[in-house]
């Protein structure tokens, strides 16, 4: 039995790595994908606490987010590819109009 | 008697649009009018049975003391925009009815959640309609807008979902019931989490920075949904995370939060005072009034809640005023605060309502705004929060300064008399004021809700 | 019994009027609706008067006690007759400056005039606060969109900053007066005052004092005075020096001396130093200006600053000598900015030293200036004096330090008495030779408030009568 | 029902003005009402005489403090009345005369008023109503002078008259304050009778704010520069202003108020100041040109002498000397105003060259000056000595000096003006001539009034040494100032007088007052510069957080990246708190 506190730090450290993801790429998908890879800790976590707490609404917890995330990232990418159409680039930096 | 109550109205209106889009070939295109109607009735249908017999009452949503009034403005405001909208005789497609009822929905349902998995589901539901209604409903640069939402709002929900599985891993339930306060560090990272990814919707800052342009990419009676009824779930989230399910009374968190809702209101006071396209003032007002709001769930305690409540219900109302006034004047292009002079040619009602609401954000009796920061400010002192009251009058002070500039700019009043030259009034024009006009009445009558 | 409600009915009507004015043109002028809702007032107070006032009292929201009760209280009455008869002076003069805008104007005229009446009778802090600020924001917006052209709009922002921060400091007050006493009703709260922790009352009063020292305003605090009143439209100079610093002195009264009565006594020696300080300093101030309506300004600030003196020495009798001052300055200083404002219109300028000799071409105008000078230099006989007289005799049984302020007086003759030599005496310059006396309107506007200045100043018993409840 | 004798000045002071501008009818008017009041005094003299009847009135009253107004009607009070009211008749007939020209109804107006204050003030025995008649006369005065208001000269001295006689009006106000705060009541002759009850300290304060306020109103050094001055107004008004008024009221206040004065240990300080005004007012008569001035030096050395008597505890002696003066200089000025008429000019030098010696002004004149100087058989001998009474050596020393220095200053003028013989008789009118005579002839058999003066008021004479020495000193004056300046002789002497007098004119006592009057315009200049910036200081404070945030809104800079990382830094933050403080 792997300890409650192993499947922390390793969510951990995926977030860090998925927050690392969002800041060091301006790409739309590269966030959505970093964005992705925090999701999927939080999946393990609620996965490794309905383990450790033996309670199974854990897992449909785990269900639920997938499901909802997914909306997310169709919704996301759906808007990325109008914006690529657009603009002819994936960088959300490129955008300037409306400001300070 | 139990399903009508307007979360099951509000659901089976989308089904039925979703049936009827469905079958949109076989309709004439003259009767997709007709679709927003029915749309609208559904709107009215779910205000009415929320003020007859409530919310729903299930496992994961429940009502809680102040959930019939708080989904009853919601609903209330969310018709009457959504009545401005249609008003409207741009063409726009059923999608947008969609996503507006489910966006209703999705913050009714933030209201009555009483378990973090079933507030996260409905604010994706709110947030997800609602970058929907940014970029569908075409304004100007709407693509900008939600995209500058879509990506910001991605990333708190992320975080958010990872701060309610730390929640989840730490206390092994997320039941707002059976939650409670456990010093131990998954759990603390995950609340510290959760109030991050719960900032994005209420826009504190500095996670408010999507909010002034979204705002003003989108149309105004977009932004004035968004800023008042999506804004209001999300701080009453906020509400029923940190005061229901965690009563965290700690010195850290009262600090935390305070020091959050004074840079939230003085940042966005001293940035709205040196704008000056007018829509761009009302963003920074409209943030600095979710710190108001802040403010007062930051003492946590019944009379602070209470407090907040009310206010959030004020400044809704207000900035769905200001915003749905905007929309008229933004037609005729007017965009600087320097051509506010024009308003009152566009609209006289407009001008005034448009008027009338600034004063109630501004907190000027006798209109709402003013009982809300009354009740504000009695919650603080009756906490003992002397010196804050006072940073939150210079505060207001600021933004007496800035809503006054529009203001004193606008000559409301002034160019009436003198210019006869008005612009044609078309029917539609007649239809929003009465909106307006029903609006302005409720910040008026608000005060018995107080 | 004439109920007070009916105080309020009367301008809400005609406020009413006003606004159905846009779109039935038959209706009267504006003037007129003023005018007669001033006179239906008028004649409702003096029959108040005669027959006594009642009370009204609704309920709105019992859980923030919040009720729209209005009732008299122990210093109405001198107010009232201030409210009810001044505003009438100054619409008799906006007839005639007020060109554009005036069905707008009046609107906030009446705004005005209803919200200083209805703040004189409210016994609700919350209705108190709310017509206090409905006074602030009319003014602003007349002295924002009918003041200078360049300024005004500059101006009319730094008051209502000042002053809306003012009013914060009185909501302050009285949210901590609702949190220890349970209510906002004016008479439970003071039932209720020992329920107030010591520290609580110090930092109400202290509160409180802000918003009067930015009201009246006293020296710190006086920033905005000179640019609004500046800038204002004569008319909106009137009704703030003779309305709006006046809400500040009452409510100083009414809470102050009212509820904070042993917080006052215990600081009464500085609060009188620091009334002493602004009036030898604004005395000064004013000797150094050579345009009349800043000086006039300042000289009113001067007034206040005696006011001051005489309700923080919370002796009964300077109190009601503070009250005596500030109806009777309301009248005299409304004459002489009617004056100052006359003078620009036919001289051109608004410096003394560019005018000279008016007396032979205009000697009604002339005596007005002398009598409303004299007037506020305290002659007897005139209205100033007993108010004025009242005080230092109240004042000096506690504090000795209060004398000094007559040495501001001393100052404001010297400057009053420049303004007479440079404008009214002398030789006529060539450029004035086409001068014209009064009008019959600013006659009447003249006589009105002389009227009043006199009998005030001979019948002090009149208003003294009224204030047993002190 | 002493209020009677008011009344009819009052009502003219109201209906004049009403009436507009009419020929005469206004002096008429103003010169019945005087009349009534003359003999509405004589009625109340004879019926009040030898009692003491107060009549009290409450103006207003608060809180158990009356605010009472009362007239007292006794020897002393119905005395001046008579003496004001028969003086202002004397002045209004002169007026007729001399204001022939001019606007009747505002000059008219202001006189009945001006009587009606100055009735008013000698009746009144309640300090309340004495200061508010006293404020009256003040800016009556004021308005009085500066009658003719589009000359400069009139404009200027008008100013200055209030203003340095405000000094007075406030600290009288003051020192009313003072004493009611201690006794609670305003009624002269019970504060009188309760001097000991108050506290010592109120009584030194409320005795020397007293005093200023009688020095300034009687013209005494240190102000008494607004009454040279004050001569720019119309001769009526300064002929009323000097006589038995304005600067009476000065001298009256201090003699209803000696007890209070005396206890408050200020008498030797009054005699001083008598004296130094005594010998300043003749050194400075002496350079003067302007016959008025020069009768405005020699009231104020007058008045000096009622001072000297004031500080010596004698009432009675300052009373007789306040009548005996009003009656002489009243008549000097119509002289004066009555040559001005005829020659258009004061100054005296001028006067020397129309030849006036032998018409029929030259034996008022006469006994105008002589009794200045105090020379027997007129009435002014006697008052000297009733002043003298209580005199100890060293005053009495003093005394001799100024009343050598009297003779020669007041001399020198009769000489200068009367200096050659005319031919022509002028002509006489009546209204001038009346005045004159009857005047003249009262200050010649004056001394008749000894007997019945006595009753009135209790005056004590003293023909001792020392009179008979002042005496011989005011004829070696008249001697010395026929020597100099009628035959001419010693023109050495005469020019180091002249310069002497001019030294003291010339220590700049007059441009101190202007100077600190003009350093408070400065001051109060540099105040308003102070306070402008003061005022703005505040909106600068405001302006720059605006600046500073203008700044901030470079932070937003439309980069959605620079969102996220917002929301990023804000999470960590969050976190780091969190992990920190738990």
């Amino acid at each position: 039995m792997i300890p409650e506190n192993y499947f922390l730090l390793l969510t951990s450290i995926l977030f860090v790595i998925g927050i690392y993801g969002i800041l060091s790429r301006r790409e739309g998908i590269s966030i959505i994908i970093s964005s992705e890879i925090i999701v999927n800790a939080a999946i393990i976590n609620f996965v490794s606490a309905a383990n450790f707490y033996s309670a199974l609404n854990g897992i449909s917890y785990a269900l639920i987010t997938l499901i909802m995330i997914v909306f997310e990232t169709v919704v996301f990418i759906a808007l990325m590819v109008v914006f690529s159409r657009k603009t002819g680039s994936l960088s959300i930096s490129k955008l300037g109009r409306y400001k300070g | 008697m139990e399903y009508l109550n307007p979360q099951y109205i509000l659901f089976s209106g989308i089904l039925l649009l979703i049936l009827v889009d469905f079958l949109r070939r076989s309709l004439n295109s003259n009767k997709k009018v007709f679709l927003h109607y029915i749309t609208a009735v559904f709107l009215g249908l779910a205000l009415v049975f929320d003020v007859i017999y409530g919310n729903m009452n299930i496992n994961l949503f429940s009502e809680v003391q102040y959930s019939q009034f708080v989904t009853g403005f919601m609903l209330f405001l969310s018709f009457f925009i959504y009545l401005f909208i249609i008003s409207d005789k741009n063409e726009h497609s059923v999608a947008i009815d969609i996503s507006y009822l489910s966006a209703v929905l999705g913050s009714t349902l933030v209201v009555l959640s009483s378990n973090l998995l079933s507030l996260f589901i409905s604010i994706e539901i709110l947030s997800i309609s609602t970058y929907a209604l940014v970029y569908m409903y075409k304004s100007g640069n709407a693509l900008e807008g939600a995209v500058k939402y879509l990506s910001t709002g991605v990333i708190s929900m992320v975080i958010l979902i990872f701060g309610i599985s730390l929640i989840y891993a730490g206390s092994g339930t997320l039941s707002f019931s059976s939650l409670h306060v456990i010093s131990y560090l998954p759990f603390i990272a995950g609340v510290a989490i959760v109030i991050a990814g719960l900032g994005f919707k209420s826009t504190l800052i500095p996670f408010h920075m999507w909010a002034p342009d979204t705002y003003e990419a989108s149309k105004s009676s977009v932004t004035a949904f968004i800023s008042s009824v999506s804004k209001a779930a999300g701080l009453i989230a906020m509400i029923r995370v940190f005061f229901f399910a965690l009563p965290v009374s700690s010195l850290f968190v009262t600090a935390l939060f305070l020091s959050i809702a004074l840079i939230t209101i003085f940042i966005s006071s001293f940035l709205a005072s040196v704008q000056d396209r007018i829509k761009r003032i009302l963003a920074y007002s409209s943030i600095s009034q979710a710190g108001f709001a802040f403010i007062s769930i930051a003492v946590l305690t019944t009379k602070g809640i209470n407090a907040a409540v009310f206010y959030i219900f004020a400044f809704a109302v207000a900035d769905a005023i200001v915003f749905l006034a905007y929309d008229m004047f933004e037609g005729r292009k007017v965009i600087y605060k320097k051509e506010s002079s024009s308003m009152a040619q566009v609209s006289r009602i407009g001008a005034i309502a448009f008027f009338i609401g600034v004063l109630s954000l501004a907190g000027f009796p006798p209109t709402i705004g003013f009982f809300g920061k009354l009740l504000i400010f009695y919650a603080l002192f009756s906490s003992g929060y002397f010196a804050l009251v006072i940073l939150a009058f210079f505060a207001l002070l600021v933004s007496t300064f800035y809503y006054f500039n529009i203001l004193s700019e606008m000559h409301v009043i002034d160019r009436i008399t003198r210019d006869k030259k008005q612009l044609p009034v078309k029917k539609e024009q007649r239809v929003k004021e009465t909106i307006l006009i029903i609006l302005t009445l409720a910040l008026f009558i608000g005060v018995i809700f107080a | 019994m004439i109920n007070l409600i009916f105080l309020l009915l009367v301008p809400a009507i005609g406020i009413l009027l006003l606004i159905l004015k846009r779109f039935y043109d038959k209706l009267p002028s504006p003037e007129i609706i003023v005018l007669s809702v001033m006179g239906v007032n008028a004649l409702l107070f003096a029959l108040g008067l005669v027959f006594g006032f009642s009370g009204f009292n609704v309920n709105i929201n019992p859980s923030i006690s919040f009720s729209f009760s209005l009732q008299e209280n122990f210093i109405t009455i001198p107010f009232l007759l201030l409210a009810v008869t001044v505003p009438v002076a100054i619409l008799l003069f906006a007839a005639k400056e007020i060109k554009q805008s005036k069905s707008i104007f009046y609107l906030f005229y009446l705004l005005v005039y209803v919200s200083v009446v209805s703040v004189f009778v409210s016994s609700n802090l919350i209705v108190f606060f709310i017509f206090w600020e409905v006074a602030v924001l009319s003014l602003f917006f007349i002295t924002g969109l009918w003041g200078n052209s360049e300024k005004g709009k500059k101006a009319a922002m730094k008051f209502l900053v000042f002053t809306q921060f003012g009013s914060l400091t009185l909501l302050a007050v009285f949210i901590l007066l609702f949190l220890y006493t349970g209510s906002f009703n004016f008479s439970v709260v003071a039932s209720r005052m020992s329920f107030l922790p010591s520290y609580i009352e110090y930092i109400s009063f202290f509160l409180l004092l802000i918003t009067v020292m930015i009201k009246m305003p006293i020296f710190p605090l006086h920033g905005w005075l000179l640019d609004s009143y500046y800038y204002s439209p004569s008319s909106g100079t009137m009704l703030l020096s003779s309305m709006l610093s006046k809400l500040g002195g009452f409510a100083f009264i009414l809470f102050g001396f009212g509820l904070f009565r042993n917080l006052l006594l215990e600081f009464r020696l500085p609060l009188i130093a620091l009334g002493v300080f602004t009036a030898i300093y604004i005395a000064f101030t004013a000797s150094g200006q050579k345009d009349l309506k800043k000086l006039l300004s300042y000289s009113s600030m001067f007034y206040m600053s005696l006011i001051f003196i005489g309700i923080s020495s919370g002796i009964n009798l300077a109190v009601a000598g503070s009250v005596l001052l500030m109806v009777s300055h309301g009248f005299i200083i409304t004459m002489l900015f009617g004056i100052s404002y006359i003078l620009l219109q036919k001289t051109g300028t608004n410096e003394t030293e560019r005018m000279g000799g008016l007396m032979s071409k205009m000697p009604l105008l002339s005596f007005f200036l002398i009598f409303g000078i004299f007037a506020s230099l305290g002659v007897p006989g005139l209205s100033n004096f007993p108010g004025e007289f009242l005080i230092f005799i109240g004042s000096y049984g506690v504090a000795g330090i209060s004398l000094f302020a007559i040495f501001g007086i001393m100052l404001s003759t010297n400057y009053y008495l420049r303004v007479i030599k440079q404008a009214l005496f002398g030789q006529l310059k060539k450029t004035f030779a086409s001068l014209t006396d009064l009008s019959k309107k600013e006659l009447l506007f003249m006589a009105f408030l002389s009227f009043f200045i006199l009998l005030l100043g001979l019948f002090p018993s009149l208003l003294l009568n009224t204030l047993g409840g002190l | 029902m002493l209020y009677l004798i008011l009344l009819p000045l009052l009502i003219s002071a109201v209906i004049i003005p009403l009436l507009g501008e009419r020929k005469n009818i206004s002096w008429l008017i103003s010169l019945s009402a005087a009349v009534f009041s003359f003999l509405l005094s004589i009625f109340f003299f004879i019926l009040y005489f030898n009692k003491n009847i107060i009549e009290s009135y409450t103006w207003f009253s608060f809180s158990n403090f009356s605010f009472s107004l009362s007239l007292i009607g006794n020897n002393l009070t119905l005395f001046m009345t008579l003496l004001v009211s028969f003086i202002s008749i004397m002045v209004l007939m002169f007026a007729g005369v001399y204001m022939k020209k001019e606007r009747h109804a505002r000059f008219y107006a202001e006189m009945s008023f001006f009587i009606f204050s100055m009735l008013g003030l000698v009746m009144s025995n309640s300090l309340l109503l004495f200061f508010i008649f006293w404020e009256f006369v003040g800016i009556t005065s004021y308005l009085l002078i500066g009658f003719w208001y589009d000359r400069a000269g009139p404009a200027n001295s008008s100013k200055k008259a209030l203003l340095i006689t405000r000094i007075g009006d406030l600290a009288f106000l003051a020192a009313l304050i003072v004493v009611f705060s201690a006794l609670k009541t305003f009624s002269i002759s019970s504060i009188l009778d309760s001097i000991h009850s108050m506290p010592l300290m109120a009584l030194a304060i409320a005795g020397s704010l007293f005093t200023i306020a009688g020095l300034s109103k009687a013209a005494q050094f240190p102000f008494y520069t607004w009454l040279i001055d004050a001569m720019e107004g119309p001769t009526p008004v300064s002929s009323l202003l000097h006589s038995a008024t304005m600067v009476a009221a000065g001298a009256y206040l201090l003699v209803r108020l000696l007890p209070l004065i005396s206890a408050a240990g200020l008498l030797n300080l009054i005699v001083v100041i008598g004296f130094i005004t005594a010998f300043a007012g003749a050194l400075l008569g002496l350079k003067e040109r302007h016959f008025k001035k020069i009768l405005a030096y020699s009231t104020i050395e007058s008045l000096a002498f009622m001072f000297l008597a004031i500080g010596t505890l004698n009432a009675g002696g300052a009373i007789f000397y306040l009548f005996t003066h009003a009656v002489f200089k009243s008549m000097l000025f119509f002289i004066s105003g009555g040559l001005a008429i005829i020659f258009g000019t004061y100054d005296v030098y001028e006067l020397n060259k129309k030849k006036l010696r032998g018409n029929w002004f030259t034996i008022p004149a006469l006994i105008g000056f002589a009794s200045i100087s105090a020379i027997p058989p007129f009435m002014s001998f006697f008052a000297h000595s009733a002043i003298t009474h209580n005199f100890n050596v060293f005053e009495n020393i003093a005394f001799v000096f100024v009343a050598f220095i009297t003779a020669l200053f007041s001399f020198r003028a009769f000489f200068v003006i009367f200096g050659s013989k005319t031919k022509k008789p002028l002509k006489k009118e009546f209204n001038l001539f009346f005045p004159i005579i009857l005047l003249s002839i009262i200050s010649t058999v004056g001394g008749v009034f000894l007997y019945f003066f006595n009753g009135i008021i209790s005056i004590v004479y003293s023909f001792d040494v020392f009179s008979f020495i002042a005496l011989a000193a005011s004829l070696l004056g008249v001697f010395v100032s026929y020597e100099i300046f009628y035959l001419g002789k010693t023109r050495q002497l005469t020019e180091k007088m002249k310069s002497l007098s001019e030294k003291i004119a010339g220590y700049g006592y007059e441009k101190f007052i202007i100077a600190i009057g003009n350093s408070i315009s400065t001051f109060g200049f540099y105040v308003g510069k102070f306070d402008f910036m003061f005022s703005n200081a505040m909106s600068r404070i405001a302006e720059s957080t605006f600046i500073l945030s203008s700044k901030t809104r470079e932070i937003e800079n439309g980069d959605a990246f620079r969102y996220i990382t917002a929301v990023v830094i804000g999470l960590a933050a969050i976190l780091l708190l969190a992990v920190i403080f738990i």
